[in-house]
């Protein structure tokens, strides 16, 4: 049922939206990174309990593995970054949206940024210092690859200077590290923190000085779950951003850290709390906003690395209408 | 008082006596070997580990590994992934198992299904489980059946082909005696072709036990959020090594019971073997 | 008495891809009922091959054989195989009531009669082992057992004894005589042991080598129950013995050259 | 004349002509259903993924993948990946069945050995590669020698157990015939544990063949940038379905081969099976 | 001629967790030079387990037995097993040089004596097969021949045409008399047919059943060479055997209660 005029009622559980009729459940694809904040919070605070939404959370190795689960409408939500394959999809026929934003960089504390082997500290001093060095990256024709190749632009470097090595897991790259057959790493938080509590690894600048305003990792939507049906995606998304919201205050302005901690810990396979105050933080715009400048720059690398077949309405992968729609509702985050 | 001692020393039953005596304590010591070698091996482990020989920090010192498999398993958090787990495995075994040895016994015993399947197991069979976990998911979503799906799909095989290579195998002089008997033929199927099929067939049934536990890692790497490989790979992932040890100690552990009840079930089975 | 089997012209040729042999040609025999004969030949001279067509195990390729029926739900034939005969994976009482479960005899019934001879063969002790752990001789007398259970119209014997020492030889062809007196029996024996021919049968039947013919068959009317002494105290036995024993080594030259 | 023909109808030799002639057939017949049942499944999938009957984005049709393998052998990219990956295949899979012919010898002749080693392999053996991969790569970093070294990890397993069991299931007999004509420790290797284990073995090498295969995919999942198993994982990652489907088929066809191969040998070393 | 194998109050217990069995017990007994002797006795009376002692694959708990050595290089003993003694991986050829290989003879010396003892028992076209394209005969005269190519002090078979037919063991008899005939060899040979006893021996050595010993001993004074018709017609011979074979009637029956 497409019900095109929401209204608004104080009285309603949420404060805003009346909750559906019938409880309606959501299924969320995780791959149990920090970005998934904005659902996890939202869950355990009761947001989608206002809508009366279910949420049913399902982890995935590989955010990469949930497109075809994404769109046989097996789940609903993704959360995912850009990469050929989502492009390939839609070029396939695959109807799956961008919908908001779930993590971009954040100030000098990059939660997905390139890490050197400890010992390596006083050999790489610059970024041009990584030539000659092998370098690994999860994947291919994907954010991370470009993310690299910014990289090795800003050093003036190619990508035969160094040895991109492909290893498709996080974690392995801190055992490659460990037993050094690899020199630099782009990781992820928050195995950047661990790694370096473990002296496996060191920080290396920062990914901000060279893509400041890249766009990691985005929510992806089901095409039916949004546009057939527009009533319970509309809660769902303005649910998702409370939770956003609620993530912002407590990292940047710490307020109630100690219960999203607490949610975090739940949620993700880091349970120290400790690290949790330690970790960068990864970006999440508490309006859903998006790079879509930089989303495009990926999808052209993409294209013209010929990882793309097909052709691609860019446009029309993206779809903030529903973001903007639930602003209208909950009213813009200034702070 | 004195011949009668010389007398037992050189009787043949004392000494035999004596040599068995010995048997025995060779066997005990070897029994003994036994239970030495995984100690002997953690033991070591330990030394290396907090002596710094090997990384600790990717070897934790199995002590440390026991902590951490008290302190999930006080936290109810251990109990929570086996039990899935091994409701998956068992489904997922079950659902391989029960229609391998359908299929095995008809291509066993009528040779037209036999050569028009057998093509086609064929060139299935090498196909990683990995590797079509995306077709899977295509066809099965996300939740629990998929899973199930998996590991029912590599457990399948080695049944399959180990039952129709027990019905082909069993001795013709048996299909002779029920033949000559007057056997119809579901007393055929049931007297003859099933039981002397079975040895073999259960063969294939403890390689796909096996194979059913190696997939169980793969098959919850995707919509899964509990379970022992889920543990395994999330631990890994957020580099939690010891919790990721538990998990391949937990793997191992079942894998190693599963077998030894399979063994018993087999000589359950198969009393005339 | 009437004839019990009737074979006329009898042929049969294995016919492969390069190869055909004859292995029966123009077999022609009656055997009366209750008649015990015994068939002698060469290795390879298609005894066998003539047992497995008379069980319908395999096709004549030319000539008819009839079998006198004389009952409605009586079985034709049951075959005693050699050592191997016996199934693995049935008890002792599995195996001899075998044919009995087969033809789907009331269960009083088969429980009776498989009593009756399991206790004849002196395995009631043993009715709920397996083969593996029996004997050579336990198993063959399982498989006797299960052959006289079944009560059929006749009986064929490959070589049943073949396997087993002398000693247990003597004291199966024995517990063999005694059933068979009891039921009379028409009863077809392939044996290689010339004494366990003379000490059985009512009727030997000679085979040369290949192609399989019946080319002589001698009388034995040593009064029954018989005995091995007397057969070997005969002189006429003795003869027959010396007789078909050179028959068969004549056989075994021939088919080697 | 027509007594002639009469005769020749019911000659027993033209009768059994006749019979083996219909033999002939069926026997034609059913290598046809051999042919048929790939034939036809393919057929199927094509025409009900032409007609959208099957979601034609996840299972394209056959003829397109065909022309995807075409085009990816005409610039290279094919040869590229297989030789990468039968390298990899070829080299773990020596370098898991030669020290687990070895270890299996020793384990299964001298019995202190066996009884050390046994539960050590019994406990490593359910611990699925996919799950050990942080291990191998600590242990053996990125390079190809991770890549062998998974491989022939998971070959190791069967073999061994294979080989042990081979070398304790030689028939007494033939030992006590070593000793009675004074064969020496090397001869009695040699010449009666090494033939009289062979068969046995060899099926575990044919397992441990199977398994390799099974392995290239999780081998390649961990920094490669070219394989079959790479080729897989990518194209599925970048959603080039049909991509993904050119290296199944592959994997799939290389199993075939590689089983047929070792059968061959399996017939050239055991001549007197 | 001295005497080659004297074995003086043998005895062999197995213990076991639950059992005991004396399986032997107070055996002694010379054999002179070149004498061949047959062991007949019930099943399960401890022949095979004497002879795999004087093999060497057993040891005995207690007694002595020593065997003569006439030469320094010969092997003490070798032994025909039954059939299924000849590896399997091996040809005909390395089957029968296998004795000689293992003591590390040159290799002009193994070619020369194999194809000797391969023609002897008419295999030489056969060299090259595996034993699983010959038939049971062809298996033991490999299993003879490898016993013979090795030119032991003596020879111990264990029951060597157990598994054949009649007329099969006897072409085999006559061959393995033979061979003997040329070699002299001392045999010691287990059988349970009194009429290969009979045939082929200097003496019979009668066992008693469990716990066994030697009860009894007969001299075979027929002149060789001889033929299975010798035998059955002697009636010297026929008397022998109802001697033998009530013997082994009575330990039968006895170790059956
Ligand atoms: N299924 C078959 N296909 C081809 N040839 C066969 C087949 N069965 C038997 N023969 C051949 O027919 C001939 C007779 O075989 P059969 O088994 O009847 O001999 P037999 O007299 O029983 O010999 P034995 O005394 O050794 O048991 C042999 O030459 C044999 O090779
Ligand atoms: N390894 C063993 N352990 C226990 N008991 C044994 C062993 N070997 C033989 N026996 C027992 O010793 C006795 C003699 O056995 P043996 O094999 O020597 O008899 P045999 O005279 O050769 O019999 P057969 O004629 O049946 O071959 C038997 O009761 C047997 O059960
Ligand atoms: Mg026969
Ligand atoms: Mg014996």
């Amino acid at each position: 049922s497409n019900q095109e005029d929401e209204v608004v009622s104080e009285d309603a559980p949420s404060g805003d939206l009346a909750p559906l009729e019938k409880k309606t459940t959501v299924v969320i694809a995780e791959d149990g990174a920090a970005s998934g904040a904005g659902f996890y919070i939202a869950e355990e605070k009761g947001y989608f309990d206002d809508y009366n939404i279910d949420i049913k959370f399902t982890t995935f190795a590989n955010s990469d593995d949930m497109l075809p689960a994404l769109a046989a409408g097996e789940v609903d939500i993704a959360g995912g970054v850009s990469t050929a394959s989502f492009f390939n999809a839609i070029a396939q026929g695959i109807d799956v949206k961008i919908i908001a934003d779930k993590g971009h960089y954040y100030d000098g504390n990059s939660y997905f940024s390139f890490v050197i082997r400890e010992d390596l500290q006083e050999e790489i001093k610059d970024y041009s210092d990584l030539k000659g060095k092998r370098i690994a990256v999860s994947s291919r024709n994907a954010v991370d690859d470009y993310i690299f190749q910014r990289m090795l632009e800003h050093a003036g470097l190619t990508e035969d200077d160094v040895e991109f090595v492909l290893m498709s897991d996080f974690g392995n790259m801190l055992a490659a590290m460990g037993n050094k057959s690899i020199d630099a790493a782009l990781q992820i938080e928050p195995l950047i923190t661990q790694g370096e509590s473990q002296n496996l690894h060191v920080r290396f600048g920062d990914a901000t000085d060279f893509a400041p305003d890249a766009q990691i990792a985005m929510v992806l939507g089901s095409p039916s779950f949004i546009e057939e049906e527009t009533d319970v995606s509309l809660r769902f998304m303005a649910a998702y951003l409370k939770g956003v919201r609620d993530y912002n205050d407590a990292f940047l302005y710490d307020e109630g850290l100690d219960e999203v901690i607490d949610i975090m810990t739940k949620h993700t396979a880091l349970k120290d709390p400790g690290v949790w105050k330690k970790v960068g933080v990864t970006g999440l715009d508490p309006n859903g906003e998006m790079f879509v400048d930089d989303i495009k720059k990926q999808f052209e690398m993409y294209d013209a690395n010929d990882a793309i077949r097909g052709d691609v309405d860019f446009d029309h992968a993206i779809d903030t209408s529903m973001t903007e729609k639930a602003i209208e509702v909950i009213g813009r985050y200034e702070r | 008082m004195k011949e009668h001692e010389r007398d037992s020393v050189i009787d043949p039953l004392q000494m035999e006596k004596q040599e068995w005596k010995k048997r025995q304590l060779q066997h005990r010591f070897k029994q003994l070997l036994t239970i030495t070698s995984p100690i002997f091996i953690v033991l070591l482990w330990e030394l290396l580990s907090r002596t710094g020989l090997i990384d600790a920090r990717f070897f934790p010192p199995p002590t440390e590994i026991v902590g951490t498999f008290w302190a999930m398993g006080m936290s109810g958090e251990l109990f929570h992934h086996v039990g899935i787990s091994l409701y998956r495995i068992f489904a997922g075994f079950l659902l391989g198992v029960i229609p391998a040895i359908g299929i095995g016994l008809l291509m066993g015993l009528y040779s037209p299904i036999r050569h028009f399947l057998s093509p086609l197991i064929m060139a299935l069979m090498p196909i990683p489980t990995l590797a079509l976990l995306p077709i899977i998911i295509i066809l099965f979503g996300v939740g629990e059946v998929s899973k199930v799906v998996t590991i029912a799909g590599s457990v399948f095989f080695p049944v399959v082909i180990n039952t129709v290579a027990g019905v082909i195998n069993i001795d013709r002089i048996y299909l002779d005696v029920a033949k000559n008997y007057g056997a119809d033929s579901k007393n055929f199927f049931f007297k003859i072709a099933l039981p002397g099929s079975l040895p073999v067939m259960l063969e294939g049934v403890q390689m796909g036990q096996a194979i059913a536990l190696l997939t169980i890692v793969a098959a919850e790497m995707m919509g899964a959020n509990s379970g022992i490989g889920y543990l395994i790979w999330t631990s890994y992932k957020a580099f939690l090594i010891k919790e990721m040890f538990v998990g391949l100690v937990l793997i191992s552990f079942f894998g190693y019971l599963f077998s030894l009840m399979l063994r018993g079930l087999q000589t359950k089975l198969l009393p005339w073997r | 008495m009437g004839t019990k089997i009737a074979i006329k012209d009898l042929t049969k040729v294995f016919y492969k891809k390069e190869s055909r042999v004859t292995a029966l040609e123009g077999i022609s025999l009656d055997i009366a009922d209750g008649e015990f004969v015994c068939l002698v030949g060469p290795s390879g001279c298609g005894k066998t091959t003539l047992l497995r067509i008379l069980a319908d195990l395999e096709k004549p390729s030319g000539g008819t054989f009839t079998i006198a029926k004389s009952k409605k739900e009586r079985p034709l034939q049951s075959m005693v195989f050699q050592e191997r005969g016996v199934i693995p994976w049935l008890t002792v009482e599995g195996n001899v009531s075998f044919g009995l479960k087969m033809r789907h005899l009331p269960e009083d019934v088969i429980k009776e009669r498989t009593a009756y001879y399991l206790e004849k063969v002196g395995l009631d002790r043993f009715a709920n082992l397996y083969p593996k752990e029996l004997s050579g001789g336990m198993k063959q007398r399982v498989s006797i057992a299960r052959a006289f259970a079944n009560d059929p119209e006749i009986l064929l014997m490959d070589e049943p004894f073949g396997a087993l020492d002398e000693q247990n030889k003597f004291i199966l062809q024995e517990e063999l005589l005694n059933i068979w007196s009891e039921t009379k029996k028409t009863v077809l024996f392939i044996t290689h042991s010339i004494d366990e021919a003379l000490l059985l049968s009512d009727r030997i039947l000679l085979m040369s080598s290949q192609p399989g013919t019946i080319i002589n068959e001698k009388h034995i009317d040593l009064p029954r129950p018989r005995n091995m002494e007397q057969v070997r105290a005969d002189p006429s036995m003795a003869e027959y013995f010396v007789e078909i024993w050179n028959h068969l080594q004549d056989e075994v030259q021939r088919s080697r050259n």
